[in-house]
């Protein structure tokens, strides 16, 4: 592991893999979700039941699941970082913390408009939503406590440990407060959006379904990545690699942020 | 094709504002986050050429003493 | 040499030494606890059937508020004063004074909640068939808020704001633990079996005392520098 | 490893620092740095401030790790026999580790009793001895910050630890407590100790072998 993961904690040995690999997740990105958006919004069929309103599947599900799935990948940055004390890692927790937190205040966002047609309110304690609600909670702690450091290096230590800390606790969490829900529950209205999630979902939605998840996954990992980039460009400001990179700027301006 | 027309589009059956809020806010965040990258780039070249002038007006300093 | 247990025990008699000399700081949370739960009835009506209905709930949140008061006590003295350094050149593993220092502030500030929990259920009217479940989950429950709120200490000593971040860190941690608490006590009123979440309960207490140390042992690390 | 056991043997490398560099934010304050302390030896780290001293210190003690390089303990890197090393090593820092609600005695007791060498008695003449007469068992809250200085540096006469690492170990202390503190400096590499420290003062080489090692602030 470490054999295979020395070269990247040179900051400019990530930095040139980090240049190479953006184009393979922004490109496809943003293909994807032009023809999600479009299959999504125009060609997939109305529900039976929910009619047009279940659009809002094709932004809430891909951002709901990536932003779990980017809490687990900042924890394993943030493994990385404290077992082997790379900096880079350190630095990519930082750059994931406000993606994932972005993905999951959309999954909260587009939920609640989602409820409100369904349900006649904008917020019910579902699982699903209390879920995300706390996972926020979650990714505003590594950020906050972050920033809350003068020392860089020691607040990068202290958001990985917490995201760590914070990724143990998930299926705690996620277990207890649909444990929690069955046990308060009031009324089945949860199921028609669960019903979604479901394999039973028609062939004509989940398509562009797929479609849509692969895209922000293309979108959100580009971001992570521009991110993580600035990052390493800002801390070795002083360096010869950084200062080269920073000149030649205006020619590679399109594919190199 | 889903819509007959473009303003039954916009209606999505009368659910038009969630759906279209929902997508809106989406992409409005997304879009936000890759702006702000862009925008900590084009900072840190400003940055970058700021250093590199006070370097060499230390250095034609020292070769003018 | 000392020996692991050795040391621990010097540290427990030191601290438990230390805390009885500040004794308005032991008080405080108590009194805050004691507030906040004579609060609700004038919030929300003195009607013994809300009261007994929102009274698991309300004990637990207010447990949980009152513990992030008390919370920074435990390494904050310690990292002023230089006796957090001495702590890490002990020749003991760090672990052995990490469990050591959250069985101090366990004693200090649970036990007290545990004596006057019955007055708690009292004063919000809650059946007094559930009151033993209801003190069986503060038996069971505080130790972990003690050991998981090292980890939000440990990390947060060196900060000079650190309560609020506390709280923000915290807080999102433990609502498991605030639903199988509730649920357990909500369970004996209603008569039911309260097994299930108070086994879960003994779960997190074993997973919690058994990882704690390991993280606060890496926040003391990122702190004391 | 008590003293007693090295007392009469040849200079041993008690403690080897190879190649350490720090770098503090953005700064590096010292790189590729080396050094030996022997048994019967006194370093004393010397710069100004921000030099990295306090660093230094800490890095050796193993409280702070270092950017790069290592610090030996008997030939073996302090990380592989941490507890060992801490039972041979006292630190005395900046923050003295003195508990206020706590008084001399019992803070002296707390310290010798984890180190494995708990007090018989109370220690009423060496607090006598270090200027603190009648003030054994006040809180060590109602005392000066230069009397409570006192009682952490008291326990150097209780500990059995080859190895001192001491930061401004003469600040706050008057020149009765200078001398003291000197004297007793003496007596431990005379019987096979070792001591690294930090100091403003000049310190009298006439009583002990002082090498000096000097760390300058790098921009």
């Amino acid at each position: 592991m470490w054999r295979w993961l020395h070269p990247y904690a040179k900051s400019e040995a990530t930095f040139a893999l980090n240049q190479k690999i953006l184009p393979w997740f922004l490109i496809p990105g943003l293909l994807l979700t032009a023809v999600g958006l479009v299959w999504g919004l125009a060609y997939a069929p109305p529900d039976y039941q929910q009619g047009e309103s279940y659009r809002i599947i094709f932004v809430h599900v891909p951002a709901a699941i990536w932003s779990m799935g980017f809490y687990v990948s900042m924890a394993i940055a943030g493994l990385i970082a404290l077992v082997w004390q790379i900096r880079t890692a350190e630095l990519a927790v930082l750059a994931i913390a406000p993606v994932g937190a972005a993905l999951t205040f959309i999954s909260l966002f587009t939920g609640a408009v989602w409820g409100q047609p369904m349900w006649g309110t904008w917020w019910v304690w579902d699982a699903r939503l209390t879920s995300q609600l706390i996972l926020l909670f979650l990714y505003l702690g590594v950020m906050a406590l972050y920033v809350a450091f003068e020392d860089e290096r020691a607040g990068g230590k202290a958001a990985s440990i917490l995201a760590l800390v914070g990724v143990i606790n998930i299926p705690i969490i996620h277990y207890s407060v649909y444990w929690w829900n069955t046990l308060h529950q009031q009324s089945t209205i949860t199921k028609v959006i669960t019903r979604f999630e479901s394999p039973s979902i028609a062939p004509e939605m989940l398509w562009p379904l797929v479609v849509n998840i692969f895209a922000f996954m293309g979108l959100a990992a580009a971001l992570v990545i521009m991110r993580l980039n600035n990052e390493l460009l800002r801390r070795e400001i002083h360096r010869p690699w950084a200062q080269k990179v920073l000149n030649s700027g205006d020619k590679e301006n399109s594919n190199a942020v | 094709m889903q819509f007959d027309s473009w303003s039954a589009f916009i209606a999505m059956g009368g659910y038009g504002v969630y759906v279209w809020s929902a997508f809106f806010v989406t992409f409005f965040c997304i879009g936000l986050l890759a702006l702000e990258a862009v925008w900590r780039r084009t900072k840190l070249r400003d940055e970058a050429k700021k250093q590199q002038a006070r370097q060499q007006r230390i250095e034609k300093a020292k070769r003018e003493s | 040499m000392a020996g692991a247990m050795g040391i621990f025990v010097q540290i427990v008699k030191r601290d438990l030494r230390v805390a009885s000399r500040q004794r308005s700081d032991l008080l405080n949370p108590l009194i805050f606890l004691l507030i906040v739960v004579s609060l609700f009835p004038l919030g929300v009506g003195p009607g013994p059937d809300i009261l007994a209905r929102i009274a698991p709930g309300v004990i637990w949140v207010s447990a949980l508020l009152s513990a992030m008061l008390g919370l920074e006590r435990m390494f904050r003295d310690d990292f002023r004063d230089g006796a957090l350094e001495q702590m890490m050149l002990l020749p003991v593993s760090l672990e052995v004074s990490v469990l050591a220092k959250i069985a101090v502030h366990w004693v200090m500030t649970a036990v007290p909640i545990l004596v006057i929990a019955p007055l708690l259920a009292l004063l919000l009217n809650l059946p007094m068939s559930a009151w033993g479940v209801l003190w069986l989950t503060l038996l069971l429950g505080t130790p972990v808020i003690s050991a998981a709120g090292a980890i939000g200490v440990a990390l947060t000593v060196s900060l000079n704001k650190g309560g609020a971040l506390l709280s923000l860190l915290l807080l999102p941690l433990l609502i498991p633990l605030l639903i199988f608490a509730t649920a357990a006590v909500e369970a004996a009123v209603s008569g039911l079996s309260a097994t299930g979440p108070l086994a879960l309960m003994g779960a997190f207490l074993v997973i919690t005392i058994t990882l704690a140390p390991f993280a606060v042992k890496a926040g003391l690390r990122v702190s004391v520098n | 490893m008590a003293a007693e056991t090295l007392e009469n043997s040849a200079p041993t490398i008690l403690l080897a620092a190879s190649d350490l560099s720090s770098i503090r934010g953005e700064r590096t304050l010292f790189a590729n740095l080396n050094m030996t302390v022997r048994t019967g030896e006194v370093w004393q780290i010397e710069g100004p401030n921000g030099a990295g001293k306090s660093s230094l210190l800490r890095i050796l003690t193993g409280l702070l790790p270092a950017q790069a390089g290592d610090v030996q303990f008997l030939g073996q890197s302090i990380r592989q026999c941490r507890d060992q090393y801490h039972q041979a090593m006292l630190f005395i820092g900046h923050k003295a580790g003195v508990k206020p609600e706590l008084t001399a005695i019992e803070n002296l007791e707390f310290y010798a009793a984890v180190q494995g060498q708990p007090l018989q008695a109370p220690p009423y003449e060496l607090l006598a001895k270090v200027g603190l007469v009648g003030l054994e068992d006040i809180p060590a809250q109602g005392l000066s910050a230069g009397q409570q200085r006192r009682i952490a540096l008291a326990r150097l006469w209780l500990t059995q630890a080859p190895l001192w690492i001491l930061d401004e170990p003469f600040t706050a202390l008057d020149v009765a407590g200078i001398a003291l503190l000197e004297a007793r400096f003496a007596e431990h590499v005379a019987t096979g100790g070792a001591i690294v420290l930090t100091s403003h003062q000049p310190i009298s080489a006439a009583r002990f072998p002082l090498q000096q090692i000097a760390l300058r602030y790098q921009h």
